[in-house]
This record gives structure tokens, sequence and C-alpha cells, in this order.
């Protein structure tokens, strides 16, 4: 695989955020409302508002400001918060490790929980144990995450004491512990993806030709399991997850706010409705910039699972 | 004329008519109980859903409100009950235009190829790396919040996977002889495209369809928690939930039955798509 | 019971051992399906000498690899398995898991159609190789490493070192059959179960693998079952044959005179119906087998074959006939084996 | 012959037919590559960097009424070439000419006519067939679409078709899942014939066949062509096959035709050094005559990275250096053989097959 | 009481703006009193004011100047003198017409003349309000020497980067701020007033505000312990957690007023005629609102209803206005008069996500729904129904207010007086009110001020410009150890007294 491969990817990446930058734009600017009409109140005066505006450069013509944006971004300027009066920049600091914190955790559960599961449901598959977990996970997908979220919070946090309610604490110890029950709860949700589809993957590698072989060659369960199943399960796995990890970041809007989170999600919702231009634009791009890259390490991982696609 | 060499040997009756499996016949009942109570609420509750009564609010689950009233009064079941409508509405507002629009997309551009191919496949990453959410949610921003919207903004997102899984199927079943033999047998490039492929390809789009229907009444309920959803006082579930969140403690039935109903809607959709997907897949 | 056990062999004609290394006595194999159970194998016998080559013919659905995989008994849940596999004096069918892992792969290794398929996508051949080795044998480390060189190289595959770090999609399909038997052959088991291993070939890399199985037959002194639906390769390969049809065997013999003298109704019909092969284009009629190969869920009453049979009679349609021995070393299922025409061109 | 009533009487041999005539079919450097491309999500996928060679310059010819095989290892092109006469594959260079008509050019109706004239039947009995329509359906809709019957008189055609090939009329009604194999063969077969063709296109019929059932679809097809008139290419890897249907015989090799003569010529004395050993490695059904050693070693080289000069080099035995550098044009022998060796005569090898008891 | 400890507070959002001039929100507002020091402060029932940093204030016989004089030994939380200079500095950038929205509150004064503790205003005309302006967060005493210090080429510039990390004279000092997570502040060791024990305020040495936006996960985090006081509790909860023996639930008196405001021009911004240029509908619509009900449903019983345009913790509220009682029939017969015997329909826009929003337009569906009017509810986003508002474009909304200083010029000025906003955008315009209103900015007497805003909010509720719904109070949980918080009228959250109890 190699560099080229990287470079050449990286490189399609760049059309793709200029078309992310046009768009985010426009549809910044053409939502109802501004900014400053927003953050004055009720009862500013129309005074007031233009002195706003001007300061800000928001009567300038529309192709001026995005001039001035994608001049800005040149020069590794995000912008500043309008709301906030900080540079986007310093926001995405402080807040982008905060989701990609839970993000990543979530992920994991996830997957820890899935895994197993699905190989379980599917080595036992159409007995009781296969639908009691498809079962609790179909659940698991019918329940909005906030309800979810709160259900937990409420049981595990309030009720038995075992996890804080909601924050993000200091120390990496505390990450763990403050996260665990917003991860839990995004980690189920995409443990309910993952299992019904990894269920079935699994079932084909069961099935496949080369696990029979296996057997034929004496191996035990245990590592035809280990090495020849699971190893193929976690390819899919994997693609499922990149897939996934712009629902995930999208999931963690609201999670964020159920969980008092400073993350950058909440921070993108609240920016929207604030109409906090610079943002919601330097926000979209990190996330398009995000989702990028996972989808390169999504494949870059895959390319190390599966020797097959590299091929040629 | 050549006589006939053997006699074709029809499989047992019995492959034909296989009974469907239960999960089929599971989420069919479920969701004949759905359409019942979308269509007929009132056989299933004598309340209306919006009215209030000041006697009886937040009052627990009783022979008279099995599901309890909520902080209006306002019967829980009712209102469960005149949800289901709204709900299969959401269901299949937002899904029908990205089932038939990026169903019908992918086949094309996976039939066509080039340069409308690429430019959708570009199209779509753009979608695709924005934050699902989020994109929606400045959609609904700029449009307003309310269903219509709603169905707007995931209309313009959600086509997407649809494109994807058809398109995929589509190259794959292009492939199949089937396919080739239609062409060579001249039929129109639209002939061997909707009477030939598609009905082939669209098996994993419907089945996707049945997830994406849940997935869409948890949108609404995403949005709703949000504010962007479904308008007071319409009865939504996802919105019901979102409501009774702050009586979670003291009036926990609030929340509860919708999201039951949003379960049990799930679970229908989820069935009905296992279901389909074993019903839909041609013998060989 | 059929009287299958005793049919004589052809000496086998590398080693002089007697007595059989393999003994199938009246196997029974119950698949189960969505449709309720189905009877895939009813009542095979067969056994077989060391260092001889078993060829088991017969067309699609005939029930060839169900009865190839049962001796190892693998087979899917839910599968019910009777009869006896005597093996070393025990029975495979009856073995306790554990030991049974022993024998597979070790004393009885197989190898399937498919190469692409049946080996690993993800672990490089070494590792498949090694993985075996570790299973069966005491070679750890450099000398499991040194071990599958060898192997590799035994099958003919050219600087077995590197390619041992080569997954399976970089090697050609023949050379994917190669690395197939190398891995079967690590524990150097005295039997070789083989199904269908050329299909998926061209003829002249199957003309290569037949040759190389040949081979290591005659320097291993391992006994080889051999399953295919192409007679040629039987004729080329196999020093006996068992055909098979509608989950039974119908005759066994050695291999010269089932080619010359076939002496059930099945086996001379689908003789006839190949085209013989002279030295022009003939472009006259073939001689096919009527109708279609049989449903096993709809058998006929008596013998399988009896719907397509240009000899049948009422005594076909009454009860299956057994296989008997009908000429030294020769086994048939037919009660008109005797009525036969003779095969043209031969006899 | 056997006492197997046969149920078409069987004929003399087929006149072969006059070799003077223009070819109906002509192939001339025909090429085609199929670019690799690399990565994983189709979004994300790269520029081409390798291509398999499928075809390259194929130079042949099929002459009207004659059945022409085509024989050569999986992947050589055989396929490929006959997905490109039928159009279903754009050729990357080279000419197809039917008739006098240049093939590859066709557009639009003119296009719609030649595959009325030229018609394909394909190789899998299972995904041959639109698994979702009856077949009584598959028939009518060629019939329609091509306005070759008046809607009234189409049923009664499409039990005519069914006839044709053996099936019986309630066939219409039912679903490809209701069929054995051989009876999707002749499906398949009887849908090609509902357009009227001069010439079949057969991509390995009867391979996913069993072998008692191999032979009637075989018969079948001899039957219709008699009958019928028809031009056939007949597509296959069993030599045994290809030997008793075709009048004449093409032989290919990664992408490249390397020997074309009449059946008779070719199996009796193959000229090139490929054909030999293909027709070496066929097993044949005498087990008391086996050979000793391989007919050919070697295993095939990927048709990504073909050999330069003769592709066959790497694997023949009487490679030499001219074989490296430069690639044999296929030139014609005198008795009406083709062949593209550098060697004029390449030494057959030697007999190597040894009885056994 | 207890001096030292930790409390820990949830907020349901983060301060956006710590500078008191240019801030602009609530957000900021009420906690800025906490960091900044005012001359005078207001009571705590926020009726009237008190010394704050200056120990007197005199107001001249014409009620054109007014003198303060400063306590002596203040200082500002970084232990440097607080002078006369700098609060001349404070007020003149606070009064700058170009500063922030708040100038206008001082807008009386003519200048500020500093000397030795001695401060003096020149007005340009006498003015009532101004003690309760420079009461008032935006009059806040910055140290002009530190503001001067900070990076930046103009005020701006240098407010933004003073505010990020604020010193005022206030109780307590910034000293982290994670924006959106928490912030910390820490005693102000030279603040200048003195506890119950004699000893300098505040009793706590750490305020800490931690950011949970979620209601149920704020009470949750309360429940726990985690915290020790929770803003902004639903209304709903309010009975479960006054029940709950661990908690502290306190319902302050606030100015917060919710009412609907009516587009009182004769046609909308779309050409369409407006049914609610007419009095008579906008009469019925107040009649048809059962306030009994509306206070049981959407405050839970927590509210009270509003009787004028202001609420009754506004000084100069008149407590003998009557505002409107529920009378369906009268609602009935004045819709009729109005000629809408067929009842009429309305649009009110709503912030979409806000319950109480929700709640409320939902019960006013019901109840005028009974006398013919047909409510749709259009629900926005803050910000699209904010600019739709400013631009007139609206029929109803969906209002709240609260006072920002402790006197009723500033409700008046914007619901009453059609000034730049056009009476909170209604259009609603009365000459009389507007005479009233100007007799009552320049009368010093406090009797007769309270005769002139007494007819103007009768005037008031007799035009109707908008429909009068309740006053809610500011909800707050701590836990029972907490003493000595409170949340003033204004909205002020005020730390300088409170304590955690052992
Ligand atoms: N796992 C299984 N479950 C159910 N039925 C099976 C299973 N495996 C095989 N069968 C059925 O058992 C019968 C015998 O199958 P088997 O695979 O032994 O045939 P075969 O002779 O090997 O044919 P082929 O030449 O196609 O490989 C067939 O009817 C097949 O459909
Ligand atoms: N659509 C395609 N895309 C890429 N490569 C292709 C495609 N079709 C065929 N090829 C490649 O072209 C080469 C020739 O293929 P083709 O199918 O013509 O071979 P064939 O002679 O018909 O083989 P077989 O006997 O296995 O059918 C092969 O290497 C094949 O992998
Ligand atoms: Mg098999
Ligand atoms: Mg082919």
């Amino acid at each position: 695989m190699g560099s080229s491969f990287v470079i050449r990817r990286l490189f399609q990446i760049i059309p793709l955020f200029l078309a992310v930058m046009v768009l985010i734009f426009l549809l910044v600017h053409l939502i109802p409302g501004d900014p400053v009409s927003t953050l004055l109140g009720d009862r500013a005066t129309p005074d007031i508002v233009a002195r706003a505006n001007r300061e800000l450069g928001l009567d300038r013509p529309l192709v001026v400001q995005f001039g001035l944006f994608v001049w800005g971004l040149l020069h590794g300027n995000l912008g500043e918060s309008i709301n906030l009066k900080v540079p986007v920049l310093q926001l995405v600091t402080e807040r982008l490790p905060v989701t990609l914190f839970l993000t990543v955790y979530a992920a994991l559960i996830g997957v820890l929980l899935a895994v197993p599961l699905a190989v379980l449901a599917a080595v036992r598959r159409n007995t009781w144990v296969d639908v009691v977990i498809r079962g609790v996970f179909q659940v698991g997908l019918s329940l909005p995450v906030f309800y979810l979220g709160l259900q937990l919070l409420t049981l595990l946090g309030a009720r038995m004491g075992l996890f804080p309610i909601g924050g993000y604490g200091v120390t990496f110890g505390e990450h763990l512990s403050h996260l665990f029950l917003p991860a839990l709860t995004l980690g189920l949700n995409l443990a309910a993806v993952l299992v019904r589809t990894l269920r079935s993957s699994v079932i084909e590698v069961l099935t496949a030709e080369y696990v029979e072989f296996a057997r034929a060659k004496g191996l035990r369960s245990s590592v035809i399991l280990s090495r020849h199943v699971l190893r193929n399960a976690l390819i899919s796995t994997v693609t499922l997850l990149g897939l996934n990890v712009g629902a995930l970041i999208g999931g963690a809007v609201i999670t964020e706010t159920v969980f008092a989170i400073p993350g950058v999600g909440r921070l993108m919702v609240d920016a929207i409705f604030s109409r906090d231009y610079p943002v919601v634009q330097g926000l979209t791009l990190v996330f398009a910039l995000l989702v990028s890259l996972v989808f390169l390490a999504t494949d870059l991982l895959h390319a190390r699972l599966d020797p097959r696609v590299e091929a040629v | 004329m050549i006589t006939t060499l053997d006699a074709p040997r029809a499989r047992p009756r019995a492959t034909r008519r296989r009974l469907p499996k239960p999960t089929l016949v599971l989420g069919l009942l479920l969701l004949a109980l759905l359409l019942a109570a979308a269509a007929f609420p009132r056989l299933f509750t004598p309340f209306s859903p919006t009215d209030f009564d000041y006697t009886a609010i937040l009052k627990g689950p009783t022979g008279k409100h099995p599901f309890g009233t909520d902080n209006f009064g306002r019967d829980v079941l009712s209102r469960v009950v005149h949800g289901t409508r709204i709900d299969l509405q959401i269901a299949l507002l937002t899904t029908l235009f990205p089932f038939v629009f990026g169903t019908l997309l992918g086949a094309v551009t996976a039939f066509r190829g080039g340069v409308l191919d690429a430019v959708v496949g570009r199209l779509a990453d753009l979608v695709v790396v924005f934050p699902f959410l989020v994109l929606v949610i400045a959609i609904v921003a700029v449009l307003g919040p309310g269903l219509t919207n709603m169905y707007i903004a995931v209309s313009a997102v959600g086509w997407v996977s649809y494109w994807r899984l058809t398109r995929g199927e589509v190259r794959t079943q292009k492939g199949a002889e089937y396919a080739q033999a239609a062409q060579v047998l001249g039929y129109s490039p639209s002939r061997v495209l909707l009477r030939h492929l598609l009905p082939n390809a669209v098996t994993p789009a419907i089945v996707y369809l049945m997830t994406d229907m849940s997935l869409g009444i948890l949108l609404g309920a995403s949005l709703g928690y949000l504010g962007l959803g479904a308008q007071p006082p319409t009865p939504e579930w996802g919105v019901m939930v979102a409501d009774g969140k702050n009586f979670m403690v003291t009036a926990w039935w609030i929340s509860t039955f919708p999201g039951m109903a949003l379960t049990l809607a799930g679970l229908t959709f989820s069935l009905l798509g296992d279901g389909l997907a074993d019903a839909l897949r041609p013998r060989s | 019971m059929t009287a299958a056990s005793h049919p004589g062999h052809v000496t086998a004609p590398v080693t002089g051992a007697d007595g059989p290394l393999l003994q199938v006595q009246d196997l029974n194999v119950h698949l189960p399906t969505p449709r309720g159970e189905l009877h895939a194998v009813r009542g095979v016998s067969f056994d077989l000498r060391p260092g001889e080559v078993l060829g088991l013919v017969g067309e699609s659905g005939s029930g060839k690899s169900v009865t190839l995989r049962a001796l190892l008994r693998l087979h899917p849940r839910g599968t019910r398995l009777s009869g006896r596999v005597t093996y070393a004096g025990q029975d495979l069918l009856t073995l306790p898991d554990a030991r049974l892992r022993g024998v597979r792969g070790g004393q009885i290794s197989m190898i399937f159609q498919e190469p692409m398929s049946a080996l690993n996508p993800v672990l490089t051949v070494g590792e498949q190789i090694r993985e075996n080795l570790r299973e069966h044998t005491r070679l750890r480390g450099r000398d499991a490493m040194d071990r599958a060189a060898e192997l590799l190289d035994l099958t003919g595959i050219p600087s077995p070192r590197a390619r041992l770090q080569d997954y399976p999609h970089q090697f050609s399909g023949g050379m994917r059959q190669r690395a197939m038997i190398a891995i079967a052959l690590a524990s150097e088991p005295k039997l070789l179960l083989a199904d269908e291993p050329t299909t998926a070939l061209d003829v002249t890399i199957q003309d290569q693998i037949l040759r190389l199985l040949l081979k290591l037959r005659d320097e291993l002194g391992m006994s080889v079952v051999l399953v295919t639906h192409d007679l040629g390769v039987v004729a080329q390969t196999c020093d006996r044959v068992a055909v098979m049809y509608g989950g039974r065997l119908m005759e066994t013999a050695p291999v010269t005179p089932l080619f010359t003298h076939p002496l059930h109704a099945y086996t001379s019909g689908l003789l006839r119906s190949l085209p013989d092969g002279g030295s022009g284009a003939h472009r006259q009629p073939l001689q096919p087998i009527p109708g279609s190969p049989p449903d096993l869920r709809a058998l006929p009453a008596g013998c399988a074959f009896s719907p397509r049979c240009t000899f049948v009679t009422d005594a076909c349609r009454v009860a299956e006939p057994p296989l008997v021995p009908v000429a030294p070393g020769h086994a048939s299922a037919c009660i008109h084996h005797d009525r036969l025409p003779p095969l043209q061109g031969q006899a | 012959m056997t006492a197997v009533p046969s149920p078409i009487p069987p004929r003399g041999p087929a006149t072969p037919p006059t070799p003077d005539a223009a070819p109906l079919l002509s192939v001339r450097g025909l090429t085609k590559t199929f670019p690799v491309r690399q990565g994983l999500l189709d979004r994300w996928r790269g520029q081409p960097r390798a291509a398999v060679q499928a075809l390259t310059d194929v130079q042949l010819d099929v002459r009207r009424g004659e059945t022409l095989g085509i024989v050569g290892e999986s992947g050589c092109g055989k396929s490929t070439l006959a997905r490109t006469l039928v159009r279903l594959m754009p050729a990357d260079r080279g000419s197809v000419t039917y008739a006098g008509t240049d093939v590859l050019a066709l557009q639009g109706p003119a296009l719609r006519r030649y595959h009325r004239q030229v018609q394909m039947i394909f190789q899998d009995p299972y995904s041959s067939l639109n698994p979702r329509m009856t077949v009584g359906q598959v028939l009518r809709e060629a019939l329609t679409v091509h306005r070759l019957r008046p809607p009234h008189e189409i049923p009664a055609r499409v039990t005519e078709l069914l006839n044709l090939v053996g099936l019986p009329p309630e066939a219409a009604g039912r679903l490809p899942h209701e069929f054995s194999g051989g009876q999707r063969q002749r499906v398949g077969i009887a849908r090609a014939l509902a357009l009227e063709p001069e010439c079949l296109i057969a991509d390995e019929l009867v391979s996913a066949l069993d072998v008692s059932v191999q032979a009637q679809v075989v018969n079948l097809l001899l039957e219709l062509q008699t009958r019928l008139q028809l031009t056939v290419l007949f597509v296959a890897h069993d030599l045994r096959l290809v030997q008793h249907l075709s009048h004449r015989v093409a032989v290919m090799y990664l992408g490249r035709v390397v020997e074309i003569a009449d059946t008779e010529t070719l199996f009796s004395a193959p000229s090139h050094p490929y054909t030999q050993g293909l027709l070496a490695a066929a097993p044949g059904l005498d087990p008391t005559r086996r050979r000793a050693q391989p007919a050919i070693v070697g295993e095939l080289p990927s048709p990504l990275r073909v050999p330069s000069g003769c592709a066959f080099r790497t694997r023949c035995p009487h490679a030499f250096a001219r074989c490296e550098t430069e690639r044999p044009e296929l030139r014609a022998r005198t008795d009406g053989q083709q062949v593209a060796c550098h060697l004029d005569t390449p030494p057959l090898p030697e007999e190597t097959r040894t009885a056994r008891p | 009481v207890t001096r030292g400890g930790q409390l820990t507070y949830g907020r349901y959002a983060d301060s956006l703006f710590l500078d008191p001039v240019l801030n602009d929100a609530n957000l900021d507002i009420w906690i800025l009193t906490n960091l900044y020091d005012t001359l005078l402060q207001p009571t705590d029932d926020g009726k009237s004011v008190r010394p704050g940093l200056a120990s007197t204030y005199v107001v001249s016989g014409d009620g054109k100047s007014m003198r303060l004089v400063l306590r002596s030994g203040i200082r500002f939380a970084d232990g440097s003198p607080i002078t006369s200079a700098d609060v001349k500095w404070s007020l003149d950038r606070a009064r700058n017409p170009d500063n922030g929205a708040w100038n206008g509150l001082l807008e009386s004064i003519q200048s500020v003349a500093a000397s030795g503790n001695v401060v003096t205003l020149t007005l340009k005309h006498p003015d009532p309000t101004l003690p309760s302006a420079l009461a008032t967060f935006n009059s806040a005493i910055m140290p002009q020497k530190l503001f001067a210090a900070a990076p930046g080429a103009n005020d701006a510039a240098k407010a933004k980067a003073f505010a990020e990390k604020p010193v005022g004279s206030g109780p307590f000092v910034l000293s982290e701020w994670k924006r959106g997570s928490y912030m910390v502040l820490k005693r102000n060791p030279y603040y200048w007033k003195k506890g119950e024990d004699g000893k300098a305020l505040p009793y706590l040495d750490t305020l800490r505000f931690e950011i949970i936006p979620d209601d149920n996960t704020r009470i949750l985090k309360l429940q726990a312990g985690e915290i020790q006081g929770a803003e902004f509790i639903p209304l709903s909860r309010v009975a479960e957690l006054k029940a709950s023996p661990k908690l502290n639930m306190m319902l302050f008196p606030s100015t917060k007023v919710n009412d609907i405001i009516m587009n009182n021009r004769p046609k909308l911004k779309d050409g369409t005629a407006n049914p609610l240029s007419d009095v008579r509908v906008r009469q019925a619509l107040n009649y048809a609102v059962n306030r009994d009900a509306l206070i049981a449903l959407v405050t839970f019983g927590t509210g009270k209803p509003m009787k004028s345009y202001m609420s009754s913790a506004t000084p100069l509220f008149d407590a003998s206005q009557k505002g409107y009682t529920y009378d369906p029939a009268k609602a009935k017969a004045l819709l009729a008069a109005a000629g809408y015997r067929n009842g009429i329909d309305v649009t009110s826009m709503a912030t979409s996500g806000s319950a109480d929003d929700q709640a409320l337009l939902t019960a006013l569906q019901q109840m005028w729904g009974a006398v013919g009017v047909r409510l749709k509810i259009e629900q926005l986003d803050a910000a699209t129904k904010t600019a739709r508002y400013r631009a007139n474009d609206f029929q109803m909304r969906t209002g709240a207010w609260t006072d920002d200083i402790a006197d009723p010029s500033e409700i008046t000025g914007y619901y009453a007086v059609s000034g730049a906003t056009e009476a909170a955008h209604t259009g609603f315009r009365s000459d009389a009110i507007e005479k009233l209103f100007d007799q009552s900015q320049q009368e010093t007497s406090r009797v007769k001020r309270a005769g002139l805003y007494r007819q103007i909010q009768t005037l008031y509720t007799n035009a109707a410009p908008t429909v009068y719904l309740f006053e809610t109070p500011y909800p707050v949980a701590l836990t029972k150890n907490v003493k000595g918080f409170i949340q003033i009228p204004l909205g002020y959250n005020i730390f300088e007294r409170t304590s955690i109890e052992k």
C-alpha cells in the first residue's frame, strides 16, 4: 500500500472539500435569520443591529464574504465565533478531542459488545440464544438515543450511582468514567447495527469452505473461531464501522446534549441555531475532514486485515 | 419436428406454495395491527388525542386510561393510537422518495456508468462526509421546522444509501447472463433496466427500506427532541417520548408507552425486512 | 446391508500391505433441510486398500461429497449418520471429538474443489500450513517453517520459501490447489480424500495436479479417494471406481473392466452418452440418457435409475437391487447387468 | 451402435460448407483489455493501473452454415470474444464484419436487426433466465419487442418454439426454478430461436450440465442447426464435444488465436505446441492408455502480465530466443490450417502413452 | 455560617462574553455582578437600590447632578485600589453610544467628573432611573489600567481579551474557564463587604459553574450530589423536588412575564388583513385565556396571573390593576361585535424545542378554540423567530420579558412606547401613553411617578396590544446545606452570602 495510495486519496479529498465549503457556506447563509439578531435579542434597535452587522462584515455581498472565508481558510484561519467571540480553531481544538474521545469510546464499546454477541448468535443461530441477542439489539435499534441515554443515566447513574452523571472530567480516568454512559448509549446503538450485519457475515464465514477445510485439518473449534472466523468477520466490521462513523458523530450531537459533554456536536447544533456562521462553516469542514480521514483509515485498516484488497 | 426428449419435471407443488416464514407472518400481523390503529383509531380508544382534561392531569394508568394521562390530561393511549397514523406516515414519507429516487438513480448510474456515475458518486461523497443529523438539522433550519420540511431534508440525504445499494446490486446483476441475454435480444436499454435488472436488484433496497423506516421514525424523534420535528398538538411518538422525558421520574407512562410503540414499529419493520428478504429471493 | 464389503480388489500397485485401510459399511446420511430430512447417502459400503486410488464418480447431487465428508464427520449440525467407518480398528463415526481431531488432518486429510474458497483469504499460505503442523506434529518455529517450505517444494511450487509469505490470492489456480495439497500433506496422512480437486482447473493444470497426486501416492504410499464426475479423470487416475447414483453405489469395479465392460445400466448409459473422440468432426447425434438426474426427495420405488433406464423391467421397480459381486472385484446393483449390450468399439 | 432408442434418426455426416464461400462473420485484429481497478470503496477508487489483456489481435472467419469450435484454457478470452461479437462489450480495436456490415459500428435499429440475425445462448442454466419471468413471458417478450408476430399469433408461436426445443406447451406457465438445468438450456435456446437468427453463438452451452444430460442438448443443437441452416460458434473447453460438433476449430491462448484448422486436421495433426499439449492433457477415456509425463508444465501466466513475444513461450518445450522478442503471427499453412508459431513444424511430443494392464 | 468550600452550580448554558458593557445575553448578565461590582446595588427584592462601591450618593435639588462618594480602601481582585478615575473611565465607556446595547441606560449623563474619592455626574435632565442604572451590570467599575494593558488595538479587541480573564471587584474572580464546560470562580480576597461574622465576604472559597444543558441531567446530577445547585428546574419537576428531603426547591420572585405579543397593524407583512388590529379582538383574546388553568398546566401551579404588562415585582407596579378575567362569553361577544361571528384564524410563532412554548400554545389552542379563534402554531428556531419578529413579519408570538434594571422605565419603553422597536414590534402606539412616559422619565418624585405609571398600565391593559398570561418565578434547586443563595427578581445570581453548611 504505501504512501502513494494515501497521497492519492488525500488529493481526492481536495475537490470534495471545495464542494463541501461552497455547500455549507450557501446553506448557512440561506438560513433565514442572522447571528446578530439572535445575539442581541428582541430588544436591540435597528441601529444597533446594523452596527453589529457592519462590525462583523455581514453587510458585505455574499461573494465577498465567501472570498474572505476561503482566504482565511488558506491562512489556517477558520474565523471567529460571532457568539463566543473566540477563534473557531480554538473551539475546535478544545472540543474536538472530547467528541473524538466519545466517538472512539463508543465505537470500542459497540464493537466489544457486538462482535462476541454476533459471533455467539451466529454460532447458535436459530436457537433461543440467537433470538434473545437479536431481540435485545432490535429494541436498542428502535429507541431514540436521548431516551436510551436518559434511562441509562437514571438507572446506572442516579439510582445505582455506578457512574458520574454527565460532564467530561479532567483526567483520562475521569474521561473514561464520565463518558462511559454516553459511550454506552451510542455504543448500544452502533452495536445494534453491527450485530445485524455481523451475524450474517459470521454465518457466511462459518459456512465458507475454508472453515470446513480448517475443520478437516483437525483444528479445534476455538482456533477455528479465533483465527479463521473472527479475522474475516472483523473485515466487515471495519467497513461497517467506517460507514457508520458519520452517524456516530451525528448521534453525538444529541448524546452530548443529554450528557452535558462539551463536544463539537452540541456546539454545532447551537451554532446552527444561533447562526454563528463561522462556527458552522469551520466545524463542517472539520467534520468533513474527520469523516474523510476515517474513511481513509477504514480503507487502510481494511487493507491490513484483508490482503486481497491491495491485490494487483 | 423433434419429439420431446424428456418430460419436464415440475418440482413438487409444495415448493411453490411453501408457507411464508414465521418472521414474515409475524411482521405482517404486526403491520396489520399498526394499520388498523392508523385507520380506525377510534376502535382502540374513545378519547380524543388532543382534548385536555383538567381533572385528570398526570394520572397513572387506570382502567379508564390504561396508559395514563399526560400533563394536559390527554389520554396517553389515544395519543399513542392516533400517533400510529403520523408515525407510519413519517416512516413512509421519510423513505419513499429516497427509496424511489435512490433506487432508480442507482439502477441508471450502474447501468450507464461513465460520467453520470462519477458525478452522482461525487455528490454522494458530499452527502456522506456531512454528519447525517447535522446536515438534516441545517436543512430543517433553512426550511423551518415541521414534518414536511423534515421529509425534504431527510430525502436530500437519504437517497445515498439506496443509490449505493441498488448501484452495487445492478452492477452485479448486470453481469448475470439473463441481463446479457436481454441485451443480445435487442431490447432497449430502458427495457433491460426496468423490466429485467431492476426487479432482480431491488431486494436489498427493499430490505433496507424496512430498517430505514424505523430509522425514519427515530430521526423524527431526534428532531422532535431538538424541536424540529412534528409540531404540537400532533401526537407523534418520538415527540411524545421527548416531551415525556421531563416526567420520566414522576410520570413514567408518558414516555414509556410511546417508546414501546416505537419499538414495536421498529420490530415490525425489521421482521418484515427479514421476511421480505426471504420471500423476494427468487428460488433456484 | 449389501454384500459390498467383499467385492474384490485390484491388487494395490504400490504397497504390499493387506487388509483394508478404511472400511465403510452401510453408511447412511440424513441431512437436515428446511423441508425436512434428506436421505442423501443410502447404505454406501466400500473399502480401500493402502496405496489405492479409488474414484468416486456420479452426477451432480448423487451424494459424492456428502459421503466423503461423512467419513470425517464434517457434516452440518443436525445431520444423522449411521453405519460404520472403520479406520485403524476404530469407528470414526463414534470416535470422541478430541480423538477424531487427531484423525482429521492427521491420519486422513481432505482437499476440496475450489482452492480459492477452501483457503482462508486472510492468512498466508505459510500460516495455513504451519497451523496444521502445530496441530498434528511437534514441529515449531524454524522447523515448522522449513517443513512448510519443503511441502510446497514437494507439490512443485517454485521458490517455496518466498511463497510461504504469500496470500492465497497471490497464487494462480493451479498453485492454490498445490498449496491445499501441501497443507493436507503436512501431517503425512495415510489417506487423502479429494473432492473434485481438479474440476475448477484447466485441462493442462488438471493434468499436472492429477499427476502430482499419483506421484505422491507412489512416494508416500498413501491412499486416495478421488471424487469426480469426469470419467476421463477416472480413467487416467484411478485404480478402482465406485459409481454413485441417487445416494447409492451402483457399481464398483477396477478401472479397466468398468470402462470396457460396465455391468450397470447407468454406467453403461453414461459411457455411451459421451462423444467417442475419434479424429474428426462427427456431427452425429449422441446417445443421451433420457430424463434428468433424480431428485433425492422423490426417488422412485425400486432402482433409482429405473425411470431413465432403457432396460427397465417391472422387476426393477419392485425393490432396490443390492450391490452384489458379479465378477471378480466387480460389484453391481443392476439386476440386468448380464443383459447389457457391449460398448461399441470395445470388448 | 447400441440398442438405446434415439429419438433423432441418425443421419450421415453433415455436409461441410463450401470452403470457398465468403465468410459470414469475419473478425480482424480484435483487441480488448479490461482495466483493473484498485481500491476498496467505490468512491475512492483510483486510476487504472493494470489491464487484463483479454483479446489481442484476434483474427478468424466463420463460414455460413458451419460450426466453428473455439477452445482454450479458462480465461483465454473465449467468452470475451463471444460477447464482443454480439456487442455485449465494446472492443478496443479491430473489426467484426457480418455479411458485409461493420458490426462494431452498428447503432439503434441496425443493431437490433443484427441481433435478430446473430443470437447468443449462454452457459449458466441458473443465471441465464430472469428468475422472475415465466418461460411464456420470456418468449412472448422476444416476439413482441421485435414485432415478429401479430399479437394473436403469439401464443401459437410460443407453443411452437417450446415444441421445437422439446418442451411441452404447459412449460410456458412455469418459472425458471421449476425446471432442471437441461430444460433451462432448452428455454435459453428457444429464446434465441424466437428471433429466427441465422447465426448462434453458444458460450459453454453444456458445460454446466451433467454428462447424461449434455448429450440431450448437444443433439438438439445438431438437429436445429441442420433444420434451420444455422451457423454456430461453439465455445467450449471440452475437447471431445468440440471435436464432435465442429467443422473447424480455433484454439486460443491468453487472448490470442494460436491455431485454426478443420477438425480432422487439428485433432490428428495439431501444429501449435499449445494445441499439442492441450490435446495431450485432455484425459482420455481409455484407462489402459495413460501418459507418464505431464503434457504441459508450468502455470498459466496471469492475463495481467502476458509474456512478451509468443505468450506460450514460458511453457513451450520448443521455445527459443526469437519467441521472446517477436510475436508469431497467425499464418496459413498449406492445408488451410492457420498457426501462430515461429516453428514451421514443431515436432509432435513423443508418444508417451503407456499401456497399463 | 460556615466559611470555605466549593459550591458547584449547574447552569443550562455557558456565558458568552464577560464584559459588562459589550455583552448581550442574560447568560452573562445574570452572573456578572459576582465578578464586577457597581457603585450602587439593587436590593434583594429588586425594587430599590442600596450603596455599593459608593457609600453614599446625593442628587442635587434640581435633579441635574449626582454626587457619589467611594468607599475607602476598596480594591480590585488583583489588589490594586479602585480610584475615581477608574469610575469615570468605566462610566464613560458604559455610556458611550458606540458601545454595546446598554448605553441608553446612562443616556442622561452629560459628563462625569472625578476627584479624590468623589465622583460627580452632571445630567442633561433630571433622571429618576439613574440610581437604578448605576446599580445595573453595565455600570460596573472596571480597572482602567488592566484593561488598557490587555492586548488589542481598540476597545473592542481589548474588551475581548480582557473578558477572557476579567478582573473586577466583585466577590469572586474568574480563575478558570473552559467554554461550554465549566467556569471556576475564586473568592476575591479584597472584597469590601463584610459577612455576619464580621469578616470579609464571600463565604465560599470557590464557585464552580457546570454547564449542563439537559434539564433532566441537571436534576439527576443534583440528586446524585454531584452539584449543589441547579438553575432553571423545569416547572413540571418543581413539586417533585419540593418533596425531596435532600433538596431546597426555591422559587425566587422574578420580574419575568410571559405573554403573547400581537401584531396590531391593520395589515400583516404579506399584505393580508389582520383582525388583531381591532382592539376588540385583542381584548377578546385576553378574555378567552383561562390563566388559572394555564398556570396549572404550563407552570404546574408555580406562576401567577399577569395583571399588567409589567410583573408585580417591578417597581411601581400598580397593585390595583386587574388585568383580564377569564370570560369566554365576553370574548365571544367582543369578537361578534368586531364582526367575526365565525371566529378568526391566527398564527403564532413559537420557539421550536421550547417545551414551555409548546405547552402554552397547545393550551391556548384549546382555550381560544372554545371562542372560535383557531390558532395555528408555527415553530421556528429562535434565530428565525427573532428575525421575523424584528422585521414585523408575524401575527403573534410567544414573548417573555425580564427587567434588567430595577425600574419600570425599561419595560415600558420597550412594550408601551413606540420607540425604535415599535412597542415590542406590535406597532401599537398611544399618544397618551407616550406623553405620560415622557413625563415619568423626568419626574423625580416616586409618588408622582407611581401615579403616572398607574395611568400607563390602565391605558395599556385596555388597548391590549399583548395577551397577558402569567408571571413565573426563578426555579432553583439547591441541596439542603446550601444557604444564603439568592436570585433577585432581575435575575442576578448572587453568591456573595452563599455558604455550604456542614
Ligand atoms: N448441507 C446440506 N444441506 C442440505 N442438503 C445438502 C447439503 N449438502 C448436500 N446436500 C444435498 O445432498 C445431496 C448430495 O449432495 P452432494 O454434495 O454429496 O452431491 P455431489 O455428488 O457431491 O454433487 P456435485 O457433483 O454437484 O458436487 C444433494 O441433493 C444436495 O442438494
Ligand atoms: N468484465 C470483465 N472485467 C474485467 N476482466 C474481465 C471481464 N470479463 C473477463 N475478464 C477477464 O478477461 C480474461 C478473459 O476472460 P473470458 O471470460 O473471456 O475467458 P474464457 O476464455 O471465457 O474463460 P472460461 O473458460 O473460464 O469461461 C480473463 O482473464 C478474465 O478475468
Ligand atoms: Mg460435490
Ligand atoms: Mg467463458
